[in-house]
């Protein structure tokens, strides 16, 4: 068992790792070294790092083209990311795909998807493949608020617990679909009682906080693995950017300053932090400030992808 | 392939069948699943009793959700199985071109290759009679346009069994399209497993004036053309392309650079449709070195009706099928050949 | 006010038309006159009927290609269907479209369609229509138990109800989809549940008894004409023949001979046949007899459309 | 049409925009509905404010629900309404097929002309860099295929309002495809409404020795490419389809009668694309009495990759449509014509 110290420093660890990256992305992206969308999760890390510190290494992750954060939190490789969003050869997908499609198999960490929702019953479709060979392995997918007006989310939720499949769904509500409000697109704000009908239990975490997060995908985690079928957690959460690129977005005029200062005020990246000892702490940023340097030089130095790759990889062999 | 398994015949449907049973003998990791895929009707026997000759859990209905099934079919293939999704109707697949189109071509592509997508997507062209504008749809050209996909359509038992295990072991998504009046079509099949290589056309009739390329079904009407064609002394060859994506133009070509001339007949409708490609790819090839003849023949440019009189009108058949390569070969010249249905759509009784 | 006699005698004729006109279908099937699949209701009477007779005339009906029942529930015109079927040219779509595709505006109904749950979301786009142009009008869909499982029936209550619009969902439960169970389709029969989550006021009518299923569409139209956005009632019922075609299925083994009878005990074409003064019934049922043979008869002697209108109809004028 | 009004230069979004008010204003039936049409961004512009100017009812955000929102507009226009249903991106239609091919495009012929189906659906192709395999795709042949449906592509300020306008009154469902780049694009554009009729293509350039046929935003590399080819003493003629369903290949087959060839230049991929079609059709018409010369240029036969230098090799650009029609006429030699980026390309910065 890992000593509750070394577990707050790996936690803090990652939720650093990817806000830092991203505050990176925002900065260099006036540069158009990045010539592709970016979704970025600022904001929203605990999440990732939460349902993921509750995982083991050998569970599979599903997410979306917002997928920086789950993409680190799953122990992705982080110069294959950004050499994949510099459209760069060593990237993960060769630079051929950006940053909406990482992907990192060798961590368990599927391939993210741009269109909303489609990754769901993909995530569910792994999950029933280890269920037929009798894996104790189990799925989790990421997914937004706006993704569960898809009909496709529906039909997934029927299917997983018509056949009581290990996946845990974890909807990351960020109250927004890009600039819609949650109002404009749900009826009535009470997701978990429309899930808990299929018979998934089904649990809101309201202020985003890791710990709260981290334990109920514990609990979550254990009775999947002890064959009870699916589960389910909404995780409010807030994105501090805009919805895509580098900027902040209040003057568009779709959310409050006042919303976005009292979510800034639960960052759990600044709240973790100050429950490590100040040298704990300098030491882990340190670290991960020069593994993001060696990464974005990574980047800088690698080549883009021969002409010729265009035509490879179109069919699998 | 033994001399004995060459003498056995055997039905379309039960090529089908026999062909997954092998593979899912062989890989545990093949299972099949769709809308009604364990009822005792089991697909046209196509699937029948899979269930209990395997388990349940590699030959299981679902609920009516194809968009979340292609996604579950996907992921599967994510982990490592081999899904076969089957669906009762081709129309069926405009609820799964998202997962399809967006995802399944793409899964290779955009992981660079670290993801394979071994799936394979059975959809059934629902023509008999009376199905009407939403039950006859053949939507194969839409996946043809889209880079990542393969499509095959075999006409034969022969080639249904080998597409079929090939669709199966191939790493990629493969819609695999098959025509409700051939499953009791009986042919030669071979005992053992075999693999038909996708992109390589059939030469079914060797002739001199004219190259006639049937997609599915009308193959069939393609050979009774050519027959009635001998009487008026135009001698056709005609080829089935078996598959579409990868598809093998080569064959066509070397074909009309004997006939000079070319007629395409398809499943579907003309318009940005498999005739329409393998018109353009004929006459690319040839553009300006030689004035080759060339014809589509398709569905109408209709919805399909219902009524008898309008459906046949709907339809290519053996008889516009020759007046066609007839037309081509002799400019505004008049000919009417006998119409006589087809005898597997006389023979057809309803309800479906 | 219509009299209580008079009301009985109006329903029963519906229910009787619909059981007769369909039985005569079922028996001269075999001759290959309707060269078309026909989807029977012979059963499930009582849905239409009971919900027709809780709207009013110029209320919208949208169904499915089980929809001989609910074009004579709504009034359709009698010969234009069953010239229809004949694939002749007075039917109500000139032959063209078949048992799967009845229509008749005149009456508001809707053409129906052969892909399940398709029309759906189009009767949520009429009755936005209606509300957008504040009309009082109503409209009501009628879809089968398997409909609620695409996720398009999700997606139509969600807009349904966050728009508040003025339409009844109406899902005939007959147990199956094809041959395929509810079990095998659903982890829990709880569909009402699932619907109230919308804040869609939901309710099960459990035994096909029309004056309940009457009483409860009438509840319904009432409180969505004084505008409180959509409602939604679970009528359980079952289908007698074979899902296509005109046979009997219980060779094919997929249910039992137990579970039939048991429905056939409460046929509310029988029972409500059986309220009526036996020369009142008589009566009815000699003028419905003398319409069907009518329209049969009008069917045989029409005429096929000409060829020449393969194409007409592909755009509208 | 006024002097006055035929002397102001407005953009192709503001064009489109004019367009939607007009008919707004003339029609209370017209709305406008889809993903952030009332967002500050205004679909580029081309929503901007109709919920302010109009009411809240007729400009309106929807749940992310694409398909049930196609069957929103299809029931709507059932009750006599006329939608403009708008998508961000065209790739999201691929959620929308079953209820525009199996409904929308059937809803007349089923009911024998009983339905109208005037619905008018706007994807908008999602290209300028790194939109990458998801975002980029533009599915207008899908749509070619089916009986039923109209589609067209204006590529000017100009066809953009006229076709807008036409569509919005067309009492048939019509694909209205918008590339991205053009948005920003000005020209000549009466203030008052009209219709540009849809089956006439455009001459948008004479020449003698090429026939050049742009589909979308690549007939400004056509142009371009018009222009480096005279160069080389390749008088080309440019023509624009606008719309493409119905097609007018009269225009097109006189200009290669003139010709003798012709190069068809798709935002999408030539396999049973939009340039097969038209080639198709041209290959038939000279079929046997004239050699003419036919070629397709499109993206190349992969997913679209977003890092730059993939992506700049997967689209045809004015170099490659340049040496693509000097091939044709010179077979065999080679000539590479300067690379230059198109300005809109160039100019383009994200995030998206
Ligand atoms: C099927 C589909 N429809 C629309 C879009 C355009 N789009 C991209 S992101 C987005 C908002 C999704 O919101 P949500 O699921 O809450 O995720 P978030 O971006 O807030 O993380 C939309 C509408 C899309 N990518 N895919
Ligand atoms: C989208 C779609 N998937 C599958 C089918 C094939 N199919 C036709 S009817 C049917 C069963 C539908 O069951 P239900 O909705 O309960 O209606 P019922 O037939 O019982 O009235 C199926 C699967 C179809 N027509 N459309
Ligand atoms: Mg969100
Ligand atoms: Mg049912």
């Amino acid at each position: 068992m890992m000593d509750a110290q070394d577990d707050l420093v790996n936690l803090y660890r990652s939720l650093f790792l990817i806000r830092r990256v991203e505050e990176r992305i925002a900065e260099i992206y006036h540069t158009d070294k990045i010539k592709s969308p970016v979704h970025l999760s600022i904001g929203q890390e605990s999440v990732s790092v939460g349902v993921c510190a509750a995982m083991r290494p050998d569970d599979i992750a599903f997410g979306t083209y917002r997928g920086h954060a789950l993409y680190l939190a799953k122990g992705g490789d982080l110069n294959a990311m950004i050499s994949e969003l510099y459209g760069k050869a060593a990237g993960c997908a060769r630079g051929k795909a950006g940053s909406m499609h990482l992907v990192d198999m060798a961590v368990g960490m599927m391939p993210t998807s741009a269109i909303v929702a489609t990754t769901i019953p993909q995530a569910v479709g792994y999950a029933m493949a280890l269920k037929m060979r009798g894996s104790n392995q189990m799925v989790a997918v990421f997914f937004g608020d706006g993704s569960t007006e898809e009909g496709v989310f529906s039909e997934s939720l029927n299917f997983a617990a018509l056949k009581k499949l290990p996946i845990l769904f974890v909807c990351e509500n960020n109250l927004y679909a890009i600039y819609s409000s949650m109002k404009a697109r749900w009826p009535a704000d009470n997701l978990c009682d429309r899930v808990a009908s299929y018979g998934i239990p089904a649990a809101r975490i309201a202020d985003g906080d890791l710990d709260a997060i981290r334990t109920a995908a514990s609990a979550a985690v254990t009775a999947i693995r002890r064959g009870n079928g699916p589960q389910f957690l909404e995780c409010m959460t807030y994105r501090w950017h805009d919805h895509v690129g580098p900027g902040e977005d209040l003057h568009i005029g779709y959310r409050t300053a006042e919303e976005l200062a009292a979510w800034k005020a639960k960052d759990q990246v600044a709240l973790t932090g100050a429950r490590l000892a100040p040298d704990v702490r300098a030491r882990v940023e340190q670290a991960v400030e020069d593994a993001i340097d060696a990464a974005f030089a990574f980047a800088e130095q690698d080549l883009f992808p021969d002409v010729a790759e265009l035509h490879d990889h179109v069919f699998h062999q | 392939m033994s001399s004995i398994s060459e003498n056995r015949e055997i039905t379309y449907a039960e090529a089908l069948h026999e062909a997954t049973v092998q593979e899912m003998e062989r890989d545990s990791g093949v299972f099949v699943f769709g809308l009604g895929v364990d009822d005792p009707k089991g697909m046209y026997g196509s699937t029948r009793d899979l269930h209990t000759m395997f388990s349940p859990d590699r030959n299981f209905d679902t609920p009516l959700s194809e968009d979340a099934m292609t996604g579950v079919a996907i992921g599967a293939a994510m982990a490592g199985m081999r899904p076969i999704h089957v669906h009762q109707r081709m129309d069926f697949l405009l609820l799964c071109m998202n997962q399809l189109v967006n995802c399944a071509a793409k899964a290779s592509y955009v992981t660079a290759g670290a993801v394979a997508m071994p799936i394979v997507v059975r959809g059934i062209i629902g023509r008999s009679w009376g199905q009407g504008a939403q039950h006859s749809q053949a939507v194969h050209s839409m996946f043809m346009h889209v880079p990542g996909l393969k499509v095959v359509a075999p006409t034969t038992p022969h080639d249904a069994k080998g597409c079929m295990i090939a669709a199966i072991r191939d790493n990629n998504p493969v819609i695999f399209m098959e025509h409700r009046m051939l499953y009791q079509l009986r042919g030669f099949v071979p005992t053992e497993a075999y693999e038909v290589p996708f992109g390589k056309a059939r030469v079914l009739r060797k002739g001199r004036d004219v190259t006639i390329v049937g997609i599915s079904h009308p193959i069939l009407d393609c050979l009774r053309a050519a027959n009635s064609l001998d009487a008026v002394g135009i001698s056709a060859e005609v080829i089935d392309p078996v598959s579409l994506a990868p598809l093998d133009i080569d064959t066509i070509a070397d074909s009309v650079s004997k006939t000079g001339s070319l007629l395409v007949v398809d499943t579907s409708w003309t318009n940005c449709g498999a005739s329409a490609e393998i018109v353009a790819q004929i006459a690319e090839r040839f553009a300006g070195d030689r004035a080759v003849r060339l014809r589509r023949l398709g569905y109408a440019p209709t919805s399909c009706p219902t009524t008898k009189p309008l459906e046949n009108a709907f339809y290519p058949d053996a008889a516009s099928i020759a007046q066609a390569a007839f037309g081509l070969l002799h400019k505004g010249e008049e000919w009417r050949p006998l119409a006589t249905e087809a005898k597997e759509i006389t023979e057809f009784r309803g309800p479906f």
